[in-house]
């Protein structure tokens, strides 16, 4: 799952980029979302487009490996785009470009952010208990995942994964997932003893300290302000 | 199964904000829906399901267009309103790392939420009545093609028009079902068609569009029932109180 | 009454009807003791404990910590209280590392500046400041140990309980743990209850031990004591610590050895009684 | 070529960029033999395994199995190697017993009748035939990891490879896996591959050590060989057993005593320098 790859991205990434707080990155990353809804200026979208693409460079972060998740929105709106050929070619180069930079911009932000900081910036909005739940999921996730991957494994080892055996897989997958599912239930009793004993009360998961600015903020801050200063100017 | 995935910046604003007071209307009831004591044990079991959910879309299944989403199966064991919940946690971590747009999530929340609400009522009601298993998969097969309908009646109702795909992922494991969408009026500039024209255009993409998704869609129901119930009847041959526990809490809340 | 924990033959049903039963001897801790309890799998270690902690009711018999009921005290009580679970992955909540320490604090309503202070006391104490920012999951398993036991240190509970708290553990990582585990007892005062099923670790950390099999306590001693009594290790799953086994082997030979606890002891011994062979001749 | 496994100078490379490398002496592994790989967590254990399984494929080095490279000839060695994880919870797959031992047959489109006999012979060879309908859930740890091993044992592969198979057992589980991996050793020359932390059992299991430390492959030998170099083991952060220790600690104090493997050996060496140092005055 791509959601591991990132999050260990995000977690030893070492760039400027990395170092500037989630606020600073989500004001940016907001600011690119408005401007791709918004704007309907070509010269101005491929420039920021270049601007997150760049910056997802200089953030160390392995174009090749996520080239997928970029190609993926674009080839959808490309196809789009292009059967809208005859009437407009302007129009089919925004549809591609809006989506292309708008996944660039997500991608800028969760491969060079820890998810737990922006759980932290969105509990600001969020009820406490939804806030509570997106934490416990991140937690839980990784734990499952080691657990999936042996299953995968054994089923591998076991010959009971074959790309092309449909019935095989749709069995092998539904005893996996079953048993998966019965430790993950037992699992949660567990914690919630765990949450008992050490006084639950919901919103308490997260500490306070979601912000603290830093010089390293001014790069997204900086960077958020070129966009909004270039589409008041065209 | 009734997932859009528009990328961002190609749907009309008014869509995805209406969506999100839409979500944001629902995920305010959902948390007064729970009462206190339910938060402080079930929130573990929240944050679990949620995370399994997420893992059961990564499953592959072979050349299937289709992935598991299992909401109906988080709704029974978790309740109707935490099942909500659910469906959000799992749709922002979906948008997060980029699969589908994050504009579309409110919208995405909604058709989501409303599988788990009837899909979690049609179980609680069919439960008394009949085995567990036809319970589970009738409760299933029956949100699932609402929320399709529903999903269906959103990309009609947004009138933008549509292409539908099929496309597999670029990893080659997995594929699924694809929207690509756009909003005519954003372009007018660059859009020279009459009115009448335009209209008879988006009739025949959504017409197109029905008759693309609606035979994936079956498919993908047919195969989330077969696995909401697999994994139900499972539960209930090794651990039947995970279940009926549930019980007690629809005694209790209704 | 000075007893930090006393139980007297339990008994408990869980929700799927199986019984556990827990008689025999009274488990009594003293405090400041350092108590393992050695037994097999599914011997009813972590039933005692989980009664401990309060969070399991008996249906028959008396269990009582720092002199309260566990249950009914269950609020005073989880304050004064640390509990480390097996599995370490369940218990470690906070989203970083410092966020999970900081989470009983803060559930006390503890003042921030007050909580950064006894968050950073713990974790530089364990040697594990540096980890503080970092996120659980890539965290090794000796690692997340230490987080768990912060998490249940930081309030400087006066009962201290751990379950098979060794388990899945390299040999380094083992006796770093042991190590905190004796700190924490010297300098706090700490009483400590574990439970294991390593009965060669028994020497270096515990100076209370019971034998528990299939729901009876059969013995309690200090580790020397419980030594001597081999055929009920072996009637309880147990091995004797190898040297043990050697000694008494030895013994039975008719040589004047007692039950050495660790390797220096057993050298000693044997050296002086090489030497006194000699010197008797 | 009649190596059951060689591997040269590996290193790999996991898609989070951390690099893994294992180098120094070949790992060599020959027909029937029982081979222990020794080495602290996260030293390279795991990955060796992965490698010889097929389920990675090496950036460089060398790694050929039953003659072949486990990656090409993932299909067909497959069939011809079993493996059993360190934690069983997560390869145990089938709804009963029965089901998961039968999980590989099955895939391979074994007809029933021979299935049926198969898993049988397998289940009652390990003593476990009475619980082939039992829920895996309910088990013990022990009794799971029996099961998992009937699991790999039950196409009689060549070799059997095996992670941590004593990780978590109480002594009595941990003698009876010991019994019957020597039995199938014995009985269909079944290569064993496994790895451990745990350098005091080497003694009943293994007639070959590797000694890793941080992708170093540092030793190799029989037991004896091995414990005759308590630097090396310290070095990979291992201690060496116990009976090692007291015996080179009193090989120091000029007693003529060579290092004992076992209990036995380690109590007539101590019984006739005590008699010879009588004899000699």
């Amino acid at each position: 799952m791509h959601l591991a790859d990132i999050d260990y991205l995000a977690f030893q990434g070492n760039s400027l980029w990395h170092k500037a707080s989630a606020l600073s990155k989500l004001f940016f990353t907001l600011v690119i979302i408005c401007v791709v809804v918004i704007s309907r200026e070509l010269p101005l979208l491929l420039f920021t487009l270049a601007l997150t693409l760049a910056l997802l460079v200089l953030a160390g972060v392995p174009l090749r490996s996520f080239c997928h998740l970029l190609l993926y929105p674009a080839l959808f709106a490309s196809i789009f785009a292009f059967s809208r050929l005859g009437t407009s070619w302007v129009g089919a180069a925004l549809v591609l470009v809006k989506s292309l930079t708008a996944a660039t911009a997500l991608i800028l932000l969760i491969t060079t952010t820890c998810i737990p900081a922006i759980f932290g910036c969105l509990r600001l909005l969020l009820p406490p208990l939804i806030a509570d739940a997106l934490l416990l999921t991140y937690r839980s996730f990784f734990t499952l995942l080691g657990q999936l991957g042996s299953f995968m494994t054994a089923l591998r080892l076991k010959g009971g994964y074959a790309p092309l055996k449909i019935m095989l897989n749709l069995r092998s997958a539904a005893g996996a997932l079953g048993v998966l599912l019965i430790h993950s239930l037992e699992a949660s009793e567990r914690m919630h003893r765990v949450l008992v004993l050490r006084g639950y009360r919901p919103g308490i998961i997260f500490a306070g300290k979601w912000y603290r600015p830093t010089w390293y903020d001014l790069g997204p801050v900086l960077g958020a302000l070129v966009v909004l200063f270039g589409a008041v100017l065209v | 199964m009734s997932h859009l995935h528009i990328p961002d910046g190609v749907i009309a604003p008014v869509w995805f904000i209406c969506g999100y007071l839409g979500m944001a209307a629902l995920l305010t009831l959902a948390v007064r829906q729970v009462s206190r004591e339910e938060v402080a044990s079930k929130i573990p079991r929240l944050g679990v399901l949620s995370a399994f959910m997420l893992l059961a879309m990564n499953i592959p299944l072979g050349f299937i267009p289709t992935h598991l989403n299992l909401t109906v199966l988080a709704a029974i064991l978790l309740g109707p309103w935490l099942g909500v919940i659910a469906v959000f946690v799992v749709n922002l971590l979906l948008a997060l790392v980029g699969h589908g747009g994050i504009t579309v999530m409110g919208l995405n929340v909604l058709v989501l939420s409303s599988e788990a609400l009837l899909g979690y009522y049609l179980f609680a009601a069919l439960r008394q009545r009949v085995r567990l298993e036809l319970a589970t998969a009738t409760a299933t097969v029956v949100a699932l093609t609402a929320s399709l309908a529903l999903m269906i009646g959103i990309v009609g109702l947004t009138q933008i028009d549509l292409l539908w795909l099929l496309q597999e992922h670029q990893h080659g494991q997995e594929a699924e079902t694809q929207t690509a969408a756009t909003m005519a009026p954003q372009i007018e500039g660059d859009v020279q068609e009459s009115e009448a024209e335009g209209r008879h255009s988006q009739h025949t993409s959504l017409n197109r569009f029905v008759m693309l998704v609606v035979p994936i869609g079956m498919v993908g129901i047919v195969l989330e029932a077969i696995a909401v119930t697999l994994l139900t009847s499972f539960i209930l041959k090794v651990r039947p109180d995970l279940i009926a526990c549930q019980d007690r809490q629809t005694e209790k809340g209704e | 009454m000075n007893e930090t924990v006393r139980v007297k033959c339990l008994r408990h049903i869980y929700p799927d009807k199986t019984e556990v039963k827990l008689c025999g001897l009274d488990f009594v801790v003293y405090p400041g003791e350092k108590v393992m309890v050695l037994g097999p799998n599914g011997s009813g270690k972590t039933t005692l404990l989980a009664h401990l902690t309060g969070l399991l009711r008996p249906v028959e018999g008396e269990v009582r910590v720092l002199g309260a009921d566990p249950v009914k005290a269950f609020n005073t009580l989880r304050r004064r209280v640390g509990v480390v679970f097996q599995n370490v992955d369940e218990q470690i909540i906070g989203p970083t590392v410092w966020d999970d320490v900081a989470f009983a604090l803060r559930n006390y309503g503890f003042k921030a500046s007050q909580i950064e202070e006894m968050v950073a006391a713990i974790l530089q104490e364990m040697g594990i400041f540096h980890l503080k920012d970092k996120i659980p999951h890539y965290l090794s398993g000796g690692e997340k140990k230490k987080v768990a036991l912060a998490g249940a240190m930081v309030m400087r509970p006066e009962l201290l309980i751990m379950d098979e708290p060794f388990d899945g553990l390299d040999p380094a990582a083992k006796k770093e743990i042991i190590g905190l585990l004796g700190k924490f007892n010297r300098e706090y005062g700490t009483t400590i209850v574990m439970t294991s099923h390593d009965i060669n670790l028994v020497p270096y950390i515990a100076d209370s031990v019971y034998i528990i099999s299939k729901g009876m306590i059969l013995l309690h001693g200090n580790p020397r004591e419980v030594f001597a009594h081999p055929e009920v290790l072996r009637q309880a799953n147990l091995e004797p610590p190898l040297l043990v086994e050697l000694f008494s082997a030895l013994a039975r030979e008719g040589l004047p050895l007692d039950i050495p606890l660790t390797l220096e002891e057993a050298r000693l011994q044997l050296l002086q009684v090489i030497t006194s062979t000699k010197t008797a001749i």
